[in-house]
């Protein structure tokens, strides 16, 4: 395992005070905890918004903390959910009195520590509110499983929600419409490279140097299918068929689409990648009212890429468009 | 045979070796079929309950299973964590502010903690996740006045090792389908641990 | 060679595609080139800027056109200069009237390539001057040789001589404050991992698994030195006593810090990195206006980083603070 | 001897089939000491000068000197690319109008070509570039009227082989300081390709 860090166990508080060193004016942390919050959190009159998730996929979910999108991120252990103290401060720490919104990717572990954090912040007189986030058509929905993965959707549910809550919207509205967000988001991934997991020190999986792997998720989890190698357009078309299954586009819908990089795929792979796309979405006469190229819900240095496609309406067209202020998205 | 915080403390303590042993074997059993960190987070959970247990003293059962129940709430993480963590915190609400557990009250104990993993995690039985371990072992000996601890084990044994041939239907290796079938789960291998633990100390102490 | 492409002969061709496809407001291609241009380019009344190279470092450099850093970007193959002829595209596409500065990363190729274009520009009476990047000092500095390659710091060149531009700067004044940049910004990377340029299929070096190598460029070319892998601080050290050994930065003095990822380092290590790097940056008591971590200048898909640390004065303070509105770097 | 658009051609076609088999040697040993593409953009380059000759038909060597030159300029890239391109572009300025050239006018020709190399490049001998063959081998020749083509493909061969043990001072070779010694410079060894070509045709011609 060849990564450039000190020590494996100090990996997620080193990248945190590396982040609130780098961004002194917009990111501050949460003293003994793996929070970080907006400078000025809380904003007071604003719902405010808690995301976060394992750390190993920056920039999410701290790179989203600021002005239009998040007020809190929560970071866990590398791929691990983070517990229900830690979310709980970061509740605490971004409630300006409209109450906060949770923010969870539908992973069994994310979703037990995120509610039970609510149930603290509940039991303290906070009104929280929650949405899972499932975008990921590779795992097949059903109501006898947990149900689908959050992915690289989750970027426009941040986005989205979090233009919502910075116009003065109640938790209520801001609820309702990431979970508008969440209805009409969905994703899939695929690499062509594993990742390794600091502290385990070994990769999630093997793939020989002529193999793929299609609907990975982004915890160095296998994928649903193993193929042999195939070029972009074939990759892009794949991935489309299986969100187009699921949403049945129809022509002249706008849509905004997500390529998102895993890890360790060039950026001219990805635009490459949306070259082919953005063929595949011409011809299905669909309206692309936005595209987002770059690495925004990555899995360590996995090598892939996940398209993700938002069918817009009115209200989601113009939050996607409003002004955000972070890190690693602005707008 | 009754159970004190001695009794705890070297259960706990045997968990804890357990855990620490068999790391890399939990860590590898979820890299087959999950996020391969497993290993990682029990063993970050263990390691933190092993100073709280070497700091602090503990009057009755109870109190050490709330603390313990904290520290797994806060140091797991994942999905183990709030289901370990939401089994001990019932566990010492069953167990109360009694010294001592009879082999029934402490079986009662056990079964609110199995309760709370139903609740928390809303699995049943054959899903291929811890509580093919909790249910059926428990179920088995409900009512028992006393325990044959290497029919205890071996029946802990047995129920993890059949979640090999499960279809996964929660937690992350649901993801896989199908693919998930061939594979030992690994929660339900620290849950083994926890009563095979249980059951080497309660049978060297009876 | 595993990567997401159709074909090793389309990639640049594609990418460019795929990024105007992605961003039709904001860029637009010079038919028959390989050549990105602002949207609305020529901007009348402001010196335009131009630069480019070979392709590989995305989003370096199609990804800082836009008002405030580029007005059109040159892409060449793959590691490979851009030829005259498409560099004279770039210039005739976007003189307003002011004349257009040419950025240049000093390699022989690219020197050679872009002064062609320069003197073909000239003929046709349009103002051209040039600034050449060579802020590496993994590389000696002499007179007897081409001299220091250019690596990340010619983000920071292309954002303040961007930000003069805009002000309405005249060209020598824009072309001044990039050589005062220039003067004033040093780098020096390392990586762990080589890359492969797709039309050779084979990586630039090999490393063992328990090997990093010190001083790497951003063509996949080895580096200066080999050493056994060391934890990040002790990289930090050396890159930050490398810098220090040329820029004498004494206590109190204004900078401002890039840490760049190669193309595979996760964002999680770059800040890894920070963390460490700004323990010594504070050790020296120097203070750090302003940190940029990111992949900005690339090298396909190598792991590794670079660090870049620029002396501020009052107006490069200004500069660099002021607005730019590019696809991949906003302010 | 006269040299004409016809020897020209051979000529060119010759250095085509050099390059296209030799484009992984050019390749590796850019690899050692540069990039890597040396032998990519040079086949990129000839390819494009075929499908040129292919298409178009030349009255004098000058003429196709100069298309060729536009060609090398417009698809090699690198620094290769500007400093063939000049030379042949120089080249073609030297040759003029002329139809036929003789030995000692094609040996000006070729110097013509040099000097472009170094006013564009500034290297000088021994620094490790393809001025290192170009150099050397045309002063060798200086003022024959005759050449024997063994001894120049002989002597081509010896100052690339000769490039090995330099320590680069120009070209992306030079940022590996000491580190570029005992790998043969890239750039010299197409130089050479050029030359041997060269050598092939005219002596088959003769
Ligand atoms: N809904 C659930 N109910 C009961 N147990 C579950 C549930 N989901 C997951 N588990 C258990 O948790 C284990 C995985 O724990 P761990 O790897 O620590 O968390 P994560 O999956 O978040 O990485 C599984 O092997 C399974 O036994
Ligand atoms: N300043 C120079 N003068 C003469 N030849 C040079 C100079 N710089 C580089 N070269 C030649 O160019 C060759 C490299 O060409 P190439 O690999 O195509 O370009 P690049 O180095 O831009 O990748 C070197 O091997 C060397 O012979
Ligand atoms: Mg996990
Ligand atoms: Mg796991
Ligand atoms: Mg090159
Ligand atoms: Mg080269």
């Amino acid at each position: 395992m060849k990564k450039l860090i000190n020590d494996v166990e100090q990996i997620v508080d080193e990248m945190l005070n590396g982040m609130t060193a780098a961004h002194p004016n917009e990111l501050r942390r949460l003293e003994d905890t793996t929070v970080l919050v907006r400078k000025d959190a809380p904003v007071q009159g604003k719902v405010g918004i808690v995301s976060g998730g394992g750390s190993g996929h920056e920039p999410a979910h701290a790179g989203f903390v600021g002005p239009g999108m998040l007020d809190a991120a929560v970071a866990g252990e590398v791929f691990t959910s983070p517990t229900p103290d830690q979310v709980f401060e970061a509740i605490k720490a971004v409630d300006g009195g409209k109450g906060v919104l949770l923010i969870i990717k539908n992973y069994t572990g994310d979703v037990m520590n995120f509610e039970m954090a609510g149930e603290m912040a509940e039991a303290e007189g906070i009104n929280v509110k929650q949405v899972v986030v499932n975008d990921d058509v590779a795992v097949e929905d059903s109501s006898f499983t947990s149900g689908r993965r959050g992915i690289a959707g989750t970027v426009l549910v941040h986005k989205i929600a979090g233009a919502k809550a910075a116009e003065g919207a109640s938790l209520e509205e801001v609820q309702q419409t990431a979970e508008g967000v969440i209805k009409n988001v969905k994703s899939m991934g695929m690499s062509l490279h594993p990742c390794t997991v600091p502290a385990s020190g070994k990769p999630g999986f093997t793939l020989a140097e002529n193999e793929m792997e299609i609907g990975t998720g982004i915890h160095g989890e296998p994928g649903v299918e193993r193929t042999e190698l195939k070029p972009a357009k074939e990759v892009a078309q794949i991935l489309f068929d299986k969100i187009q299954e699921d949403m049945q586009l129809q022509k002249g819908e706008e849509i905004a689409v997500l390529i998102n990089g895993l890890g360790s795929t060039p950026l001219m792979e990805l635009y490459v990648m949306n070259h082919s796309v953005a063929k595949i979405l011409q011809q299905h006469e669909l309206q692309v009212e936005e595209t987002i190229v770059g690495e925004w819900m990555t899995s360590l240095e996995m090598a892939g890429a996940s398209l993700t496609i938002l069918k817009l309406d009115e209200e989601r067209k113009k939050l996607l468009h409003a002004p955000a202020d972070t890190v690693a998205f602005k707008r | 045979m009754k159970i004190t915080v001695k009794e705890i403390e070297a259960w706990l303590e045997a968990f804890r070796e357990e855990i620490t042993a068999h790391k890399e074997e939990l860590s590898d059993l979820d890299q087959a079929i999950g996020d391969g960190d497993h290993g990682i987070n029990m063993a970050r959970g263990v390691k933190e309950m092993h100073n709280l247990l070497e700091t602090k003293s503990f009057q009755v059962p109870g109190e050490i299973l709330k603390a313990v129940s904290m520290v797994f709430i806060g140091k797991i993480g994942g999905a183990a964590g709030p289901l370990y963590g939401s089994a001990f915190m019932k566990m010492a609400a069953e167990a109360g502010t009694k010294e001592a557990l009879s082999a029934e009250e402490f079986l009662g104990v056990l079964r609110a903690g199995k309760s709370a993993i139903v609740q928390r995690g809303k699995a049943e039985t054959g899903e291929k996740t811890m509580v093919d371990v909790w249910l059926p072992l428990l179920k088995k000996f409900e009512g028992k006045q006393e325990i044959d601890w290497d029919d205890w084990e071996n029946s802990a044994e047995e129920l993890k090792n059949n979640t090999k041939e499960m279809h996964a239907k929660k937690g992350r290796a649901a993801y896989l389908g199908a693919r998930s079938v061939g594979h030992i789960d690994p929660g339900a291998t620290s849950s083994y641990y926890l009563f095979k633990a249980l059951a080497d100390t309660l049978r060297e102490g009876s």
